[in-house]
């Protein structure tokens, strides 16, 4: 049996002190570290994006799929669509802007996405459960994800529900490729990136070893690695340490509840 | 200048057709609700309904079984829920009573414009790998001639018969300023054939005139102006009312149930008689709480000759 | 946010280096003439100047011996004269001491969409035909994988070391807002390695942030950002000053004698120590006649959540 | 000998009443009747244009290659590069949807050029006279002028001086092809329009056959045919009516010189 070593000792609040949306919030802050640009919509992203401004990366700025750049909303935005993203902006982009040359220009330096599948490369699926042309569940589709996966320097994937049927071996269709998908499928179109970097999930977090596979990196508190390998569809590689995730701070909790989303818009 | 300005009703009749391909566009902002109510209530049959994001428009118009075709790029009610009647109609696969043209949003937004730009073809970097390279051919390959000879996705020009927008602002000519979130606005204008353009109020030449740099549409490109005050609720237009989040929370329990559905229909729609109708029934005051305080841009200034 | 405000000084001598590709733009409106004093004053060589229309600025630079190659779609001096210095390079042939690559206006532009974009090439609708595929090998003909297999003319990218542009105002982020007649800046900053963009005055944030739509470059793509109050004299800055007409007109008896170019090139750039020492030997009061008068935008309504 | 015969009785001022600059913005605005949106920088062309819209044409417009659309400047603009252009315009479009989507979406009627050189077919040389490589006479370059001419519903060329240097058998350099040049160098080219349909000179006005071929139409008053034949450097056919220029109206010139250009900037 492998045992998670924690190497991480931060002060952390008491366990269960904080929600699961919490956690992944404040994991994806920390792996938001150095980083300039981040592609990303409301939810999650737009939290781990505030906590880092107003902690670790206080020059981090967020660039949303409307064109919108250096948002200040005088609270959390409800929707993607909410107004006050777009009033005292410092830069509302056209559309050709902010998919041709902000995209894929090359200027974002992390892509967040989610998806229904995901599989062991980091390719994802957004469209559809069962067959395209005879669908069990149709789901929305790329929106813009096909382009975040293609053109950002690296994509972190945050997927509440670690479980066999969002980690799968085979996709039932393969919206966004990884980028091993799509050098396979097209050696001589040019890419850009790493693809998929990094899983966060409410078991842990998974990272992308040299060849593009998903490994298991880390653990939350109270959860095995083999808890993950089960939840995982295809045979999980591990990293070599493996560590527990850092349980949240005590500032890191004050920041999100009381600063950045008191009415829990988003911290459910 | 020739004045262009119609009533909703007359817009609609003269240039949406039954087997039109009718693009509706707006990014979650500036949404053409009133134009697709008229389109349901002049009961258009047939169209090919194109949008990068079909929402609760799409629902609607699929609901009241004027689509036979949706090109898209994604589809959903943002956070809250999913479009049912949409959804229904798909998965009900082979014996689907609509046809479904699935891209990204760049590739859809490159086939404005590249109907815009009267080219065959616009290279995107992206789709490589993608199994929806697999299920539509209109996303190619092809290689560039320069160099190190490396390949490329290509989509081909959309020229929709008819765009339809929503904007903020207008003069009777159709010099269209919007502000905001701009959204494939401008792209599908000019690639459409036809454009027909709701605004929150036509205003007059002097105020267009005096920012010149607000338009994203010359008049010459718009068909017909119609003013048409809140067209866009439930979504929102920048400075003058907010998104309606109540309205589309409240969505799936309509959109659920195909009878529910029918019915929301033909109290909202059919029985409204236009858009003043369907706003004398959401209420005296409903728009209270959607009114935003006003903050103005700084004016800059043009100058003018001594 | 980081300030990134610089010195007209530093910002030359930090992101311009002998050898570079450099791209001065600004459509006969906002040209970058203090930046380009600088580059001469600061005697940097061997430059592949990039310009669509290349006039004035591009006379003076070639003059001054710091291009090697220049890259135009354009070459004149609007319709008061020819560029002397520029001509008597070119028209000397094989002894030529400056390479030319010729375009048309679109054909460049396109290389700045492509290079923008990451795209390998850019296509568009013209040069069957044209001697210009003849003389240049950066236009090649592809053929369209749809359809009728019909053929178009392409373009690669073009990414230039450094994009220099002016602009009305800025923030200290670099966040650029600019009215009138815009040019190709907004897709050659984004092309470029490093952008620098000389502005009329840097502003508080809370002016950029109060019109986020007026911005046509984001701060995060720049990478100095340079007050320079008439900046772009003799051309023009829509609000701020009008073109110097008297300027243009007394340039060719300059150009075409080469001591008197050289003599004015020591005179008004090397002896006059950065731009300040340029505006004090204009004089006083030089730019009274050339202010114009207030032509104020009507303010456009964001609004403010409640 | 071929007599011209004059077809127009329209009331005439009085011989060299006018000057040539005049007549030629006389006659560019005849020919615009009809037409909707004119491309054209400054100088005779939006003289022309205005004496159009003062007269038959009220709802004709003219776009700026600077994206300047619907201008209403106070006092005619000395440059294309005139503030007063901008300031009260009804649009100023970016140089990507100028010459991306109104140029290229065919959305302009009648597009005005000139050029140092024309050919038979209304091919235009504005880049160098000599050889490229070793010019004798380097010229300003295409500028807009390969997209107008591809792009244009038909191309009106001015030319203010019919003589054998600028109407030529042979180019020194095409630059602008007529649209026969542009089918025949590559037939699989997409084209629009019909290229140069009409040239405007000193001597009088040439229009294109259904083959594209310049034929004379006019000539101006005092002005004979074999004049115009002489000043042309190939053999030039002749259309079967030749009419004589009809001189300006009173009402045309008052127009002119009392309110589009009382200073006479263009009415050189």
């Amino acid at each position: 049996m492998i045992t998670a070593i924690q190497t991480d000792n931060t002060t952390t609040a008491t366990p269960a002190a904080y929600t699961a949306s919490e956690l992944l919030t404040v994991v994806s802050c920390r792996l938001l570290q150095g980083k300039r640009r981040v592609f990303a919509g409301i939810g999650l992203p737009t939290l781990a994006v505030a906590l880092a401004q107003k902690s670790s990366s206080p020059d981090i700025e967020q660039v949303y799929e409307s064109g919108v750049c250096g948002a200040h909303p005088p609270r959390l935005p409800e929707t993607i669509a909410d107004a006050s993203l777009a009033t005292g902006a410092e830069a509302i982009l056209t559309m050709p802007v902010l998919f041709g040359y902000v995209l894929q220009g090359g200027w974002i330096d992390v892509g967040f996405l989610g998806a229904a599948q995901i599989d062991r490369f980091g390719s994802l699926n957004t469209s559809v459960i069962g067959p395209w042309e005879e669908p069990i569940v149709r789901l929305p589709g790329s929106g813009g994800a096909v382009e975040v996966m293609s053109n950002s320097h690296e994509v972190f994937v945050v997927l509440r529900r670690h479980n066999l049927t969002s980690f799968v071996n085979e996709l039932d269709f393969c919206t966004s490729p990884s980028l091993r998908a799509a050098r396979l499928a097209a050696p001589k179109v040019p890419t850009r990136g790493l693809g998929v970097s990094t899983v966060i999930t409410d078991l842990g977090v998974l990272k992308a070893d040299n060849t593009g596979e998903l490994c298991l990196a880390s653990v939350h508190e109270g959860v095995t690695v083999e808890q993950v390998q089960a939840a995982t569809g295809w045979p999980l590689k591990l990293m070599e340490h493996i560590t527990v995730t850092a349980a949240p701070t005590a500032e890191e909790l004050r920041l999100l509840r009381e600063d950045i989303d008191p009415t829990r818009v988003y911290l459910r | 200048m020739t004045s262009k300005e119609a009533s909703l009703h007359d817009a609609i009749a003269e240039f949406v057709a039954d087997g039109d391909v009718v693009a509706l566009e707006g990014f979650t902002h500036l949404i053409p609700f009133a134009a697709g109510h008229e389109i349901i209530r002049q009961r258009k049959r047939d169209l090919t309904l194109v949008r990068m994001t079909p929402d609760i428009i799409a629902d609607q118009l699929v609901g009241a079984g004027c689509v036979s075709k949706l090109i898209f790029a994604f589809m959903g009610n943002s956070s809250v829920g999913s479009l049912y009647a949409v959804r229904r109609a798909i998965e009900a696969g082979s014996v689907s009573p609509i046809d479904i043209e699935e891209y990204s949003h760049y590739g859809l937004l490159a086939r404005y414009q590249a109907g815009a730009s009267g080219i065959p073809f616009m290279p995107i970097r992206s789709y490589a790998g993608s199994a929806l390279t697999d299920i539509n051919p209109n996303i190619k390959k092809i290689t560039s001639p320069f160099d190190d000879e490396s390949e490329i996705y290509v989509v081909p020009p959309l020229n929709p018969d008819v765009a339809i927008i929503h904007a903020q602002r207008a003069d009777r000519s159709g010099n269209i300023q919007s502000w905001g979130i701009l959204g494939p606005q401008q792209e599908v204008a000019f690639a459409a054939r036809k454009t027909i353009a709701i605004v929150e109020e036509i205003v007059d030449d002097d105020v267009i005139r005096s920012d010149p740099n607000r338009t994203i549409i010359p008049g010459f490109v718009v068909d017909a102006v119609v003013e048409s005050k809140y067209g866009a609720h439930p979504s929102f237009a920048q400075g003058y009312y907010d998104r309606d989040n109540d309205f589309y929370r409240s969505w799936s329990a309509i959109s659920r149930d195909p009878e529910k559905l029918r019915q929301w229909i033909q109290e909202w729609i059919f029985d409204t008689e236009g858009h003043a109708g369907y706003l004398n029934k959401l209420g005296e005051g409903y728009f209270e709480p959607l009114i935003p305080v006003p903050h103005m841009s700084t004016p800059v200034n043009y100058g003018s000759v001594r």
